[in-house]
């Protein structure tokens, strides 16, 4: 059962703290100095959010985590979002932590899960392009990998990677550190920092793999897909907003842009598209919950089918409305774009979400 | 398709309307309704009779004059089921627009003499509001009332009068004082279509059909207590008419059964797979998710307190924009079988309501406020864009 | 190569026999009662189009014909489309004798045709849905189909009917008398008449087969396409003007419609529209001269999307426009609506277009 | 894809192109052409150079000024086979603005000091016209020139300046009398950006370039010859300029040569046959010939002596928007691959310059009269709504 009730009071505490930690940190200025210099890759800001309990919100309280529900994380991802966070919340928080917590017995995942949730350790889930696994061999009690990640957020900043692999059909989760692989990273269009990752026979212990971890990973792969969803709901909206204003103030031919009809229309358009992923996300949030894998699966890819079509037609308005202003790096605006495009691109865009909601039909 | 409102007292609530249905719908009707066929006078009123029998008539009607008692939840759940078990929608003129508003703003003697009539089907309600040449501007309206000896005497025109050839009575919105700003002259008034000095002139639309008229009004008398409420305080009821039931415009009921419908004529042409069209239905099913998404998260916030105005525009836009978009689907699907007309000897089964469908729901975008009308208001009223 | 030059002087001289006779026979009210009447049956008009020279303008002098271009006729049909004729001008003048001249020897040609052109008989092509033949069997020098048609324009009122067949995968046509079949006869949606023909078993001479015939038959649809962008290009044209007009005319709020700016970017939009499909129309007709006959066919199918797209789009937009004056059969608006959505539909819509300019490429 | 041109002539004239192609353009140039990648300087000045000892460099001028003497026919085979070809677009600001403004309304002596070295590309000509905070208003300019001993004062700023940083000449719009109607008091000068009281400001672009600058004018001396035409006739000539090489304004050969690159993206990574990707291909490349259809038409029209206004507008309107539709199909296509910024180790093949495309393309449909004004145009001057 769906419930589009409005947050409650751990919500909103938590979407505080997003809030002060953007006006603290994410100030455009000094945003652009972090670009030139070290895209969220400061050991002391990452502190600060473990502090905070940001990597701990969504895992169970049985596994050291917060046990909030998805839903109760969506407005706080929504506010990093739209504050153009660089640091890899998404990554750790919605994807790796979650998944390791599902896939490992509560003790193995308490242990493990402790350095991450404190901030101490950074671990990501790594897979080849649309989640394809990597291949392995086994040889004796070691598993030797091979192959190529050309895409990990946050791999440059990670102390150990959870591949997920396959070995003759059987698929597994298995932890290997950075100093195994070969890491080559690179900046995104939006100023976050990744990494290629190279496995060429790297070689771990056997007893460390996880299997049966397909349902945990599924689970996984759905809960980091909402945070990137409420990642966008948060931008579609901050860009509606900033548009809306520049409409009000912004003067041609002697009237506000907001007075043209032609304008208004367009405006009320974005609205609707604002409205829609908003009403998206809570649902594939909540679904999240809901015990019917199948729905869940399907829920969640019609809110990455609606939201990034949304967001691309948001993007373009904006951009468009806002005129020469909207194609510079100077006002937010561009930046918020790029940024969009990153989450829209990541996964395959539409006609990959497409094709998750037919299987899951 | 997918039903987001699914828990158990949802889907009770469910199999109690299927048990309702499937024992009193005539398999005629729901045959027509499940091909999208036009409805007879007929169809209305034996199924509004059973609806009447069940106290389900009028879903968003108190519960002191005779509706259910639903919840909003209860009242999406039930357009739903309703829809997908091919009962036809019943015209909301009685039910939707003058007993809400009779309910609200009526005299006790109104409320007494025409509320239980319309549930029952006994009366049948047009709606005298457009007139010829106003179009979108309805408040620009010039049917004149003039005072009489004990009422008023009405003359003027007024058209896109829908199922009037069925209607006993039609409420109307009349010129009551030509001297002040045009929204503040307007009254409301119930006439009895069988006066003297009532007539009506179909007209043929494009569809084929004729379930829309012109209606003549030659000094017709109106009484006073067939005024509704204050004299020159028409245009705020006619306004709080579009306030009643604005969670219901988005037509998430009427959509999923179209999409059904699509659906099924997709897969019974060996066209499903087609990935334009599976691409288009499973699209248009994920925007449909997202109108019921939109209401229900819009209904869940006005139950927390918030105040949702004019913001329900956009179910309006969305919904017809969405029911519109399936229709050329489905003309995309029949290709040259939706084009024999109806009824004859050419038909190709499923299309035989395609092109109907098709030119029949133009209308959507165009009456209750066009979608123009409504992207204005939500610009002006949620945007602050003026 | 394409030529885009303006119309000639023969190619005015038909079109104006084609406004006049739309002006004295095809008021909206006279042609109302043509509807329930005798749609498109009356033969004296029959014969007062074949003296026009209607039927014989794009069949080639050597077999009877006027021997004017494709790009000659195109006015003249958009004339006949925007007029809302009901005569079945297309199928016989566009398709069926440019078919059979190109398919019968020229001797054949000119003795089968001669009673065509005159208007003294009414022939068709009747093939199956998308051009797909009718099963044919040999019984000694007799042919014997089986089949149903389910939709021949005009097919009520034909003398004979040139049956696209196939026997053992060896294509050929073949005219059947409309005595040796059943004829079942129905309106369409725009008011033409149509019929549904059945071959039950229907018998004629294997010497009157006309085989190698796949050139003839592949032109003949071709331009038999031409003819009908033609007529679609009209009726956009006319629908577009009409629409223009009423919205200088109509006031609401005070001023009129043409003057609020949401109107205006959509009335400039299908002016956009109205030229396209212009320039697309004479693209296909020259393309028809051409010795190229993939390219010939490709530029007819371009045309064919493209135009077909377009025509929604106005249709859509002229009604939108016209308000509830769109949906009522009391303007013309509504008429020329339902003749461009028979247009559309009849080859199978933008899809099956689609999919032969993919073909051809 | 097919070209609409190719007469026995257009063929021979797309081989002597080809010729004089292979035998000339770098191949490092190419290389980057094919790829989108964004020019340097020097790749635009190699290029010109070659065009220049041809005598192509300027397709449009005529013959008597260095034009090559071509009809509008070949102007646009010329312009496809060069795109085709992967040969640099060359920046228009000498080649297709000032100069045929001073071609039209300059002076002799400014026509022989400057037209040669336009050609030659010895001078960089940059735009002066839009300034901070006026958008796409632009008559509403600030720039103030005052009457000084022989000639003006001019201050003010101007702004989205396209390569200011390798112009040596810049032609502004400036006001010469601030008491007239807003557009009669305008004025076009030529001003050296050597001179003191001229500075610039890099802005810095989302696509991550340094393509457009704004510009500062502080009391810069303009003689009064090289002032273009008469004083306060400035708008006019800017106007005329929207009038010169309206035709080409389609984008016939950018469009062919990005549909050409998204094909070939397509087919590398074997999504040629996906459905949705070659239904959208294929759609584009009519969307093409139709602007190439239409663009034949009018200059027919043209040729027999019709008159042709504003109608032009529509081939910018759908140029503009077929070009934008394809870098978004480059990145549909690309998925995440567009990701990693440009000359990172993270670039993946074809897509390395797939977002900057998209994101640098933008600009579009908001400059040169953004799709919103030329909408406005069509409607007002050809459609007569107003």
């Amino acid at each position: 059962m769906i419930d589009f009730k409005p947050a409650d009071e751990e919500t909103l505490l938590l979407k505080e703290t997003a809030e002060r930690f953007v006006a603290d940190h994410y100030e455009l200025a000094l945003r652009n100095v972090m670009l030139t210099a070290s895209a969220g890759r400061r050991p002391a800001r990452w502190a600060e959010m473990a502090d905070l309990g940001w990597l701990a919100a969504p895992v169970g309280e049985d596994a050291g985590g917060l046990g909030l529900t998805p839903k109760q994380v969506v407005p706080f991802l929504s506010v990093l979002g739209a504050g153009l966070v660089l640091e890899p919340i998404g990554p750790v928080a919605m994807h790796c932590a979650p998944t390791l917590a599902r896939a490992l017995s509560s003790t193995r995942a308490e242990a493990v899960l402790a350095s991450v949730l404190s901030g101490e350790s950074i671990e990501l889930i790594a897979a080849g392009p649309a989640g394809a696994p990597v291949k392995a061999g086994r040889e004796g009690d070691d598993i030797v990998l091979t192959g190529t990640i050309p895409l990990v957020i946050g791999g440059a900043q990670a102390s150990v990677f959870w591949i997920v692999a396959d070995c003759e059909g059987v698929p597994f989760l298995v932890p290997v550190p950075a100093e195994k692989v070969w890491v080559e990273e690179f900046p995104l269009i939006d100023g976050q920092s990744a990494a290629k990752v190279s496995l060429q026979g790297a070689r771990c212990s056997a007893a460390d793999a996880v299997t049966d971890c397909e349902e945990a990973l599924a689970y996984g792969n759905d809960l980091a897909m909402v945070g990137k969803l409420a990642e966008l709901t948060g931008l579609i909206d901050r860009l509606y907003r900033k548009t809306l204003d520049y409409m009000k103030l912004r003067e041609q031919f002697g009237r506000p842009l907001g007075r043209f009809q032609v304008v208004q229309h367009r405006m009320a358009d974005m609205f609707i598209k604002r409205e829609e992923a908003q009403s998206m996300v809570d649902m594939a949030a909540e679904a999240m919950t809901g015990e019917d894998v199948a729905l869940r699966s399907k829920l969640v890819a019609a809110a990455q089918v609606k939201i990034y079509d949304n967001a691309r037609a948001v993007l373009r308005d904006a951009v468009q409305l806002h005129g020469g202003m909207g194609v510079t790096d100077e006002l937010p605006v561009g930046h918020m774009v790029k940024r969009m495009l990153m989450l829209t691109q990541l996964d395959g865009g539409r006609q990959a979400a497409l094709g998750k909601f037919r299987k899951a039909a | 398709m997918t039903d987001l409102l699914n828990s158990a007292e949802d889907q009770a609530f469910r199999q109690e309307i299927r048990d309702f249905v499937s024992a009193e719908l005539h398999p005629e009707t729901r045959a027509k309704v499940s091909r999208g066929a036009p409805m007879t006078r007929d169809d209305f009123a034996r199924w509004q009779e059973s609806l009447h029998a069940k106290g389900w008539v009028a879903p968003a009607w108190p519960k002191e004059h005779g509706g259910p008692g639903w919840t909003a939840r209860e009242r999406i759940v039930a357009d739903e089921e309703l829809f997908r078990l091919h009962t036809p929608p019943l015209p909301g003129f009685g039910l939707k627009m003058i007993g809400p508003i009779l309910i609200q703003f009526g005299s006790p003697e109104q409320q007494q003499r025409f509320l239980p009539r319309i549930l029952s089907g006994e009366d049948w309600w047009c709606q005298g509001f457009s007139e010829p040449g106003a179009g979108s501007d309805l408040a620009s309206l010039k049917t004149k009332a003039e005072r009489t000896e004990g009422g008023w005497l009405v003359s003027g025109s007024k058209t896109w009068t829908t199922y009037a050839q069925y209607a006993n009575w039609i409420f109307c919105l009349v010129r009551t004082d030509p001297e002040v700003k045009k929204q503040e002259g307007i009254s409301m008034m119930l006439i009895d279509m069988s006066l003297p000095g009532v007539s009506r002139r179909p007209i043929r639309l494009m569809d084929g059909t004729e379930e829309v008229n012109e209606i003549f009004l030659d000094q017709v008398f109106v009484p006073d207590d067939l005024v509704v409420g204050e004299i020159n305080k028409g245009w705020t009821y006619a306004k709080a008419l579009l306030e009643h039931e604005r969670f219901g415009i988005g037509g998430i009921g009427r959509s999923k059964h179209l999409l059904q419908r699509v659906r099924e004529a997709a897969q019974s042409t060996g066209r499903a797979d087609d990935p334009e069209i599976a691409n288009a239905l499973d699209t248009l099913e994920i925007d449909v998710m997202a109108i019921e998404a939109t209401t229900l998260r819009l209904l869940a916030a006005v139950e927390a307190g918030v105040k949702i105005g004019a913001e329900t525009s956009l179910l309006k836009i969305r919904g017809t924009e969405i029911q519109q978009a399936l229709t050329e689907l489905m003309l995309d699907i029949a290709g040259p079988a939706a084009l024999p007309t109806r009824d004859s000897v050419g038909v190709q089964e499923p299309f035989e309501n395609a092109m109907y469908q098709f030119l029949n729901w133009r209308k959507l975008s165009i009456y209750g406020g066009s979608n123009e009308i409504q992207r204005s208001i939500l610009a002006t009223q949620v945007l602050g864009l003026k």
